[in-house]
């Protein structure tokens, strides 16, 4: 890692009435860099993500992004400084069309605060909306409300109305889950790649592990609001804690990743 | 001190009032999610019905205690007649509107249960005092206080108890609550929600109507007795939180307690002091006291 | 402790038999002239891309959406003329895929709803088996619904169907948002059920966990239903 | 700017509309203009209305603002005798567009039936100050009287009702532009989910506050123009919860389709009510409410589901 | 034309409708009917309205000023009457009078009693045969100096707008004028019309030592507070003074306390029911025959509009042959004498416009004889003891200790 990390956690600590959901997390992440983020459910992968983008505000210990503290920022200017997220449960506009949704996220990608007084639908609006339906395959929902759509069409949804503001640091919780078995690399690729290009610090929470093994750099592994893991995919996978915890240990910890990543299905 | 027991008596009295004529709403919105304007109606319909009950008993010479019999049995009556009627013939076909619009739709109906009450009871007033004289009154802090008042607050006391029991402690109360969230998980999960819904609304216009008809032997029941009492329960309702029993009972007590200082000490501010505890609750809990737990959403 | 299999089931071979089943969702069909079986003990799978038609599929089975026309037998019961909240009674257990616990409740209190509702007689039993097979809902049961992670409510939601389901489950994405750990012994469960008699539904998007569980296979194409081999 | 807006086919058709209007009213006898007038200044207020209801909020509460332009009218005149139109708008819609600026930063924090009954306490608020106050007219009010167009009094009632039919033009194509800017269609984004609105690096706060403040000028101004139309004000038939839900009435039997679909809804209100009135007396209520429910189960979309029929028709013939 | 086209406006639904609307509305129906048909007696014996039939519709005066003035607009300008009589609430008469002034309609108001009305302006074609609020104040503390000698210190409850501030205010006045000594209670309550429910008021008078209390309250107020107080025996230990409850008299039969000191804002309703005279007696009966009750207050006040119409029709028709247009009727109108039911009226005030008569009060008792309501000790002050004399406002004159005042 060199220079300032874009992310840099320390002593992160969140509980809820007696739940502790994240007890002193310490993460860097350099530019560029891409983490996924494994743990058994109710780990603290979400409250995770949650903190870092405003949602929630920690007990104590302190975010840094580029260098600049973060800790309790509201989510919008966690947007706006380009720190994005997509989500575990869809957020999508349920009343509006796709174009719509991101007409809206597109109108207000832009820096420019004098850009919401002009008519929505401005042609070049229009366009830049029509190549990111080409890129995340929605181009055939184009004009469908999206309450009308399946939860695995509203996910890819969700994903492109993040990440059209070309963050530095974007954090995805759960991309794949619900996105079918033939869509789910094409998609990773894709937003993987346009990322790449852009430098773009990526965060993604995961249960697929095929997904996780093929696209990070590293892997943390919570554990009931702890990292009990941080290592890169290949190490962490065989970790011993990280298979009693996340990948189960059917097999023993020996032979156990492979068959914990595909699950019979290789 | 005397003053502090009297205001306390008339502040709990107006509170227990309050109460009884705001928890049918709860009820209804608790489980429905319909803001029920025609609640008016219902109020109006219970204190008609049994004004003209007791009147008649009067004239045909039955004892003066019959007239409580009359309250429950009208109110019971105007409560199953016009809440079967509503839901099974109008709000059932209104369930997947916007909220809103469900809002206008009882704001129609209570237009219509208004004027209806013009067509059949006229326009002269009835009068059911018969209750209110039998109990007479008794001294209390230096005053004379009429005991039908005061019985209004082991009324309240019971219904609300009552309505407690049955969401509180029973699975009734449970059922419902997972309708209130989901009708389509409660039907996924065997629950007759069309039942729910109806026997809902059934209880809550018989709630509502009990009001009318436990309030009218101390009023002269005339044309429009219905409409003020929509914004006072709607008041008392909001303060406790939608759907929240515990939550209009303690804003019925609020309000009634504040207005009764009002009333004595200042009277100019009486007809503030609804919206002034609603606006202060609002500023400090803006979902009112007892909220609905919300889902998580994220 | 999973219900015993009733005497009837081998002259009704089909546990669910859905035959020619149109359903449309305003102007747009969902699903075409869908026809699917299940055979007493049988786990099947209904795989499909997003927006294939799955969740409809199964929301049509419970009466949450009317078909246009066709037929559902289970048991030996038409359900196409049952009303829907009469079809849980009848032993099915359904898992939609967005979990849909009560929030203002316990996680234990959304379990326990369905016995309210329909009466089941050996409840505590029942509860004690899903304690049993499921522990981490056991740990939950006190919490309250909202509070818990996204994939700690899928358990929840299972678990309330196992609590109704004592013949046929239906569910819809249950490996989705479960960690590999759970996923695999969430398998390992169903694979058991299906010793005991209950047959299972399974709508799956990503088929990564359910694979080598499925004792046959449906293909869900654009609402048009077919069985793969 | 006018060429965008030209650009919007329903500003062509509004103008197109509103111009015909304006020709019709020089045929039209007394009643039936000032009807429309009434009709025109509720629709004003319900424009506003309109606004927010797109963004999943009803107020309970518009009375507040429809009351503060309509006495802002009346004691403008009373306290500096001032009769002018375009003193008269300027002063209720400041008022009530201040006033709402203000509230606002209140309001904006709430949602649903809270933000109803909220607004609903402040206007009732006011609606106290009225009754309670001889120096603003208790319970009986204030006469207006007629309006001058800098400094002309008309003889007739035809010019004020033009001038009010331009400011209608003007603030139902301000709205439509408003509408579909991107601010306004962040509307329908915070009424469907405000998580992602601030994750978008938006205030929902401001978008509703900026809303809120136009709608409350809205008001303002309607209320201005009811005074002037009618040349009463009064607390109970401008600040009472009771305007306030006739507001919200016409605003649904309108439908949220179109910027003019809260005119055509409040004119027709304005002429049902006035033949209820006349053809039954004692029940008029009852015609009104049962039309209401009559709305709410034909035309699910309000009125201007009427001209959707209509359009489909067209099709059809063709 | 051989007839005119009246509206009479009143409240025919909500609360006013039982006591004061409809009965106003039936007073003016059976008078009107009575005329054209020329069944009146004297000195309305003539058929008709200076020879014309007179057409009345009804309409209703719920809903507000606003919402009168807009209806007042439809009557003239869309329904086309020549007149307009009725009209019960102070708001209603401030906010028609302007309009009547735009649209030159000749409005003959029956029941409102604001002073403001022909005080803050002058009116051409506003006429009122009620004599306005000041002067059944004044009649109240009158009544109260005469017949009961005991009243140290009173206190009032009134509805919380206009009629109920402003009578208050009067009644305050006159008291402190009329006798010293007596002190006002510095905590008058003032709930919300209609709103039903007055425990906590009572409760309040109650602790206080005020000997008489002072009320405006019409309505199922008046009804609902006299029964809920009457429970308490609030009427055992006050004296209370009602100047426009009368219809309660009638509704609550028995239960209505004896010994209250009650108007009817003029010589109207259960104060003359027992008087005798040809026009009374023919009123009562006919009345009774057609609606089956007593004519209450407002069946008079808005019969007294009535008559005061055909007067002034007749003589502008005597004057100027058949037919009179408006601007005639109006001329006749102003300053016009005539006779009432049960007094004689004269349009003294506001420039001729307003009209002046006698108030009465006297005390409510039950006879058990003929088992209905009665009034005894009535006593009924001349108008000019009660009223300002004309050019001076009421405020100043109260102020100056009601000069000219010699009863
Ligand atoms: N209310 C609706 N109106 C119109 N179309 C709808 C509606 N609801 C669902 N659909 C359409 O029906 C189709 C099937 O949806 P369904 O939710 O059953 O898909 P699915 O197979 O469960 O997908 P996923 O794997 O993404 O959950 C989708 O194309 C969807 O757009
Ligand atoms: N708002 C809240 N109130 C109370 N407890 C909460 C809240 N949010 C999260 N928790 C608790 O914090 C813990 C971590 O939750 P989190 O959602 O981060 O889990 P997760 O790792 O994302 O799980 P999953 O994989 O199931 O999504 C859980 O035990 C959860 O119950
Ligand atoms: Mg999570
Ligand atoms: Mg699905």
């Amino acid at each position: 890692m060199t220079g300032t990390p874009v992310l840099r956690v320390r002593n992160l600590h969140k509980s809820f009435a007696g739940i502790v959901a994240a007890s002193n997390i310490n993460v860097d992440v350099a530019d560029g860099e891409v983490v996924g983020i494994i743990g058994a459910n109710g780990a603290g992968k979400t409250v995770f993500v949650n903190m870092i983008t405003g949602y929630l505000k920690p007990t104590s210990g302190s975010i840094e992004f580029s260098g600049r503290e973060i800790t309790g920022i509201r989510p919008r200017d966690a947007t706006r400084i380009g720190v994005c997220r997509s989500f575990q449960i869809s957020q999508v506009f349920m009343t509006m069309t796709v174009l719509e949704n991101l007409l809206i996220a597109v109108s207000l990608a832009g820096k420019e605060r004098k850009s919401l007084l002009a008519p929505l639908r401005s042609r070049e609006r229009i366009r830049e909306c029509e190549q990111v339906m080409e890129r995340y395959k929605l181009t055939e929902h184009r004009d469908n409300v999206t309450r009308t759509l399946s939860q695995g069409v509203r996910k890819l949804l969700d994903i492109a109305m993040a990440v059209v503001s070309n963050p530095k640091l974007l954090l995805l919780d759960e991309p794949t889950s619900g996105v079918s078995s033939d869509e789910k690399f094409r998609l990773m690729d894709l937003v993987m790649n346009a990322l790449k290009e852009q430098g773009t610090a990526v965060l993604f929470v995961e249960h697929d592990m095929e997904i996780v093994q093929r696209y990070v750099d590293r892997i943390l592994a919570f554990y009931q609001g702890e990292i009990v893991c941080d290592a890169p995919p290949d190490v962490a996978l065989k970790d011993p804690k990280v298979i009693e915890y996340v990948l189960g240990e059917s097999h023993g910890p020996a032979n156990d990743s492979e068959s914990a990543l595909g699950a019979g299905h290789a | 001190m005397q003053t502090t027991f009297t205001i306390l008596l008339d502040g709990l009295s107006y509170a227990s009032y309050l109460f009884i004529v705001s928890v049918g709403l709860t009820i209804i919105f608790g489980v429905m999610k319909i803001l029920n304007v025609a609640h008016g109606g219902f109020y109006a319909w219970g204190a008609y019905s049994a004004a003209y009950a007791i009147g008649l008993a009067a004239d045909l010479g039955f004892p003066d205690w019959f007239g409580f019999v009359l309250i429950g049995l009208s109110s019971m009556g105007v409560g199953l007649v016009l809440g079967l009627l509503i839901e099974r013939l109008i709000l059932r076909r209104l369930y997947d509107h916007e909220e809103v619009i469900i809002i206008l739709a009882t704001f129609g109906l209570f237009l219509v249960l208004e004027d209806l009450i013009l067509l059949v009871f006229g326009v002269n007033p009835y009068f059911a005092y018969q209750p209110m004289v039998f109990l007479g009154s008794v001294e209390l802090g230096g005053i004379l206080r009429d005991v039908y008042s005061l019985t209004l607050l082991g009324l309240a006391a019971l219904v609300a108890f009552a309505c407690w029991y049955a969401l509180d402690r029973t699975k009734w109360g449970k059922i419902l609550t997972t309708v209130i969230y989901d009708r389509e998980i409660s039907l996924a999960i065997g629950i007759n929600v069309n039942a729910v819904f109806v026997w809902t609304f059934v209880a809550g216009a018989t709630l509502g109507a009990l009001g009318g008809a436990y309030i009218s032997p101390t009023l002269s029941v005339a044309p429009g007795i219905g409409i003020d009492i929509i914004v006072l329960s709607f008041a008392v309702v909001v303060i406790g939180g939608m759907g929240s029993i515990p939550g209009a009972l303690i804003g019925a007590l609020m309000v009634g307690i504040l207005r009764a200082v009002a009333v004595h000490k200042f009277p100019e501010f009486e007809l503030f002091v609804i919206f002034v505890v609603m606006a202060a609750v609002l500023m400090v809990r803006p979902e009112g006291l007892f909220a609905p737990v919300k889902a998580r959403r994220i | 402790m999973g219900p015993p299999m009733t005497a009837k089931a081998h002259w009704v071979p089909d546990m669910l038999k859905a035959s020619r089943l149109n359903v449309d969702i305003g102007p747009a069909t969902i699903i075409r002239e869908g026809s699917l079986d299940i055979r007493t003990g049988q786990i099947v799978g209904l795989i499909g891309a997003n927006g294939a038609g799955k969740t409809t599929f199964l929301r049509t089975i419970m009466g949450l959406i009317a078909p246009i026309s066709g037929q559902v037998a289970f048991d030996h019961f038409e359900l196409t003329k049952t009303p829907p909240h009469q079809r849980a009674k009848l032993g099915i257990g359904y898992m939609p895929e967005d979990r849909r616990l009560v929030p203002s409740q316990t996680s234990e209190e959304n379990l326990l709803t369905p016995v309210w509702s329909v009466g089941i007689p050996d409840w505590q039993d029942r509860l004690a088996w899903i304690y049993e097979l499921i522990p981490e809902v056991k740990a939950l049961r006190q919490r309250p619904a909202t509070s818990i992670s996204g994939g700690q409510q899928k358990l929840v939601a299972l678990a309330r169907a196992l609590m109704l389901g004592n013949k046929l489950l239906l569910l819809d994405e249950p490996s989705e948002g479960i960690a590999p750990i759970l996923a695999r012994r969430i398998s390992g469960i169903l694979t058991g059920m299906k010793a005991e008699g209950v047959s299972a539904l399974i709508a799956e998007s990503n088929t990564q966990h359910c694979e080598n569980l499925l004792d046959r296979k449906f293909v869900i194409e654009r609402g048009t239903i077919s069985e793969s081999i | 700017m006018i060429r965008s807006a030209l650009s919007d086919a329903t500003i062509r058709w509004t103008i197109a509309g509103f111009l015909v209007l304006a020709l019709v009213g020089t045929l039209f006898p007394n009643w039936i203009l000032n009807n429309t007038m009434f009709g025109l200044a509720y629709g004003l207020a319900v424009l506003g209305l309109l606004l927010l209801w797109r963004t999943g909020l009803v107020s309970f509460g518009h009375a507040l603002y429809f009351g503060m332009g309509a006495y802002a009218v009346a004691l403008l005149e009373r306290y500096t005798g001032a009769t002018d139109i375009v003193m008269r708008l300027g002063a209720a819609m400041t008022v009530a567009g201040g006033t709402g600026f203000v509230l606002g930063f209140v309001l904006r924090h709430y949602r649903g039936i809270f933000f109803a009954m909220l607004s609903m306490a402040f206007s009732m608020v006011l609606y106290g100050v009225l009754v309670k106050t001889e120096a603003l007219g208790s319970t009986d009010g204030f006469s207006v009287s007629q309006t001058t167009i800098l400094g002309w009094q008309p003889q007739s009632k035809y010019p004020l009702f033009l001038a009010i039919v331009g400011l209608c033009v003007i603030a139902t194509t301000g709205v439509q532009l408003y509408l579909h800017s991107a601010l306004g269609h962040l509307t329908t984004s915070v009424r469907d989910n405000e998580i992602r609105v601030e994750y978008l690096g938006y205030s929902v706060a401001t978008a509703i506050h900026v809303k809120y403040v136009i709608s409350a000028a809205l008001a303002g101004v309607a209320g201005g123009v009811m005074a002037m139309a009618l040349g009463q004000v009064d607390p109970d038939s401008m600040v009472n919860w009771t305007v306030s839900g006739e507001l919200v009435f016409i605003t649904i039997m309108a439908g949220p389709g179109s910027v003019v679909a809260p005119f055509i809804g409040a004119i027709t209100f304005e002429f049902l009510r006035t033949f209820a009135f006349e053809l039954a007396p004692h029940a008029w209520q009852l015609i009104v409410g049962g039309t209401l429910l009559g709305i709410i189960f034909f035309m699910p979309e309000g009125l201007w589901s009427l001209t959707r029929l209509i359009s489909r028709k067209r099709e059809k013939v063709r | 034309a051989d007839s005119i086209k009246v509206a009479v406006v009143s409240f025919l639904t909500g609360p006013a409708a039982g006591p004061f609307g409809v009965p106003g509305r039936n007073g003016a129906e059976l008078v009107i009917d009575a005329i054209n048909e020329g069944a009146m007696p004297a000195p309305y014996g003539s058929a008709g309205f200076g020879g014309l039939k007179l057409e009345a519709i009804f309409a209703d005066e719920s809903g507000g000023n606003a919402k009168q003035v807009a209806e007042y607009r439809n009557l003239v300008e869309k329904q086309g009457v020549d007149a307009v009589l009725g009209y019960i609430s102070s708001g209603s008469c401030l906010s028609i009078a302007p309009v009547a002034e735009e649209l030159k309609t000749l409005t003959v108001m029956s029941v409102c009693g604001t002073p403001r009305l022909f005080e803050d302006s002058d009116w051409k074609y506003t006429f009122r045969t009620q004599a306005h609020a000041v002067g059944d104040s004044v009649a109240a503390a009158l009544y109260i100096r005469d017949q009961l000698d005991d009243v140290k210190s009173y206190n009032g409850i009134n509805q919380n707008y206009a009629w109920g501030q402003d009578s208050w205010k009067f009644f305050d006045i006159a008291m402190q004028k009329l006798i010293p000594g007596t002190t006002a209670s510095d905590n008058p309550q003032f709930p919300q019309i209609f709103s039903g429910q007055y425990g906590t008021e009572i409760s309040t008078l109650l602790l206080e030592d005020s000997d008489l209390i002072h009320s405006s309250f019409w309505d199922g107020d008046i009804e609902a507070f006299v029964l809920q107080a009457s429970v308490r025996g609030f009427f055992q230990k006050k004296r209370f003074i009602s100047v426009a409850g009368a219809s309660a008299v009638d509704n609550l039969g028995k239960r209505f306390p004896e010994g209250t000191v009650i108007g009817t804002r003029g010589e109207f309703g259960i104060l003359v029911r027992d008087r005798e005279g040809e026009l009374n007696e023919w009123f009562i009966n006919a009345y009774r025959e057609r609606y089956g009750v007593y004519p209450l207050e407002s069946s008079y006040q808005y019969a007294q509009s009535v008559l005061a119409l055909k007067a002034a029709m007749d003589k502008a028709s005597a004057d100027n042959g058949a037919a009179p247009d408006t601007d005639q009727i109006i001329s006749a109108m102003t300053g016009l004498d005539f006779t009432s039911l049960a007094g004689d009226v004269s349009f003294a005030l506001g420039k001729g416009h307003q009209a002046i008569h006698a108030v009465g009060y006297g005390i409510t008792a039950w006879d058990d004889e003929k088992d209905k309501p009665t009034v005894t000790n009535v006593k009924i002050y001349p108008a000019h003891c009660i009223l300002p004399p004309a050019g001076q406002l009421s405020e100043d004159w109260l102020a100056a200790g009601m000069p000219g005042s010699d009863c």
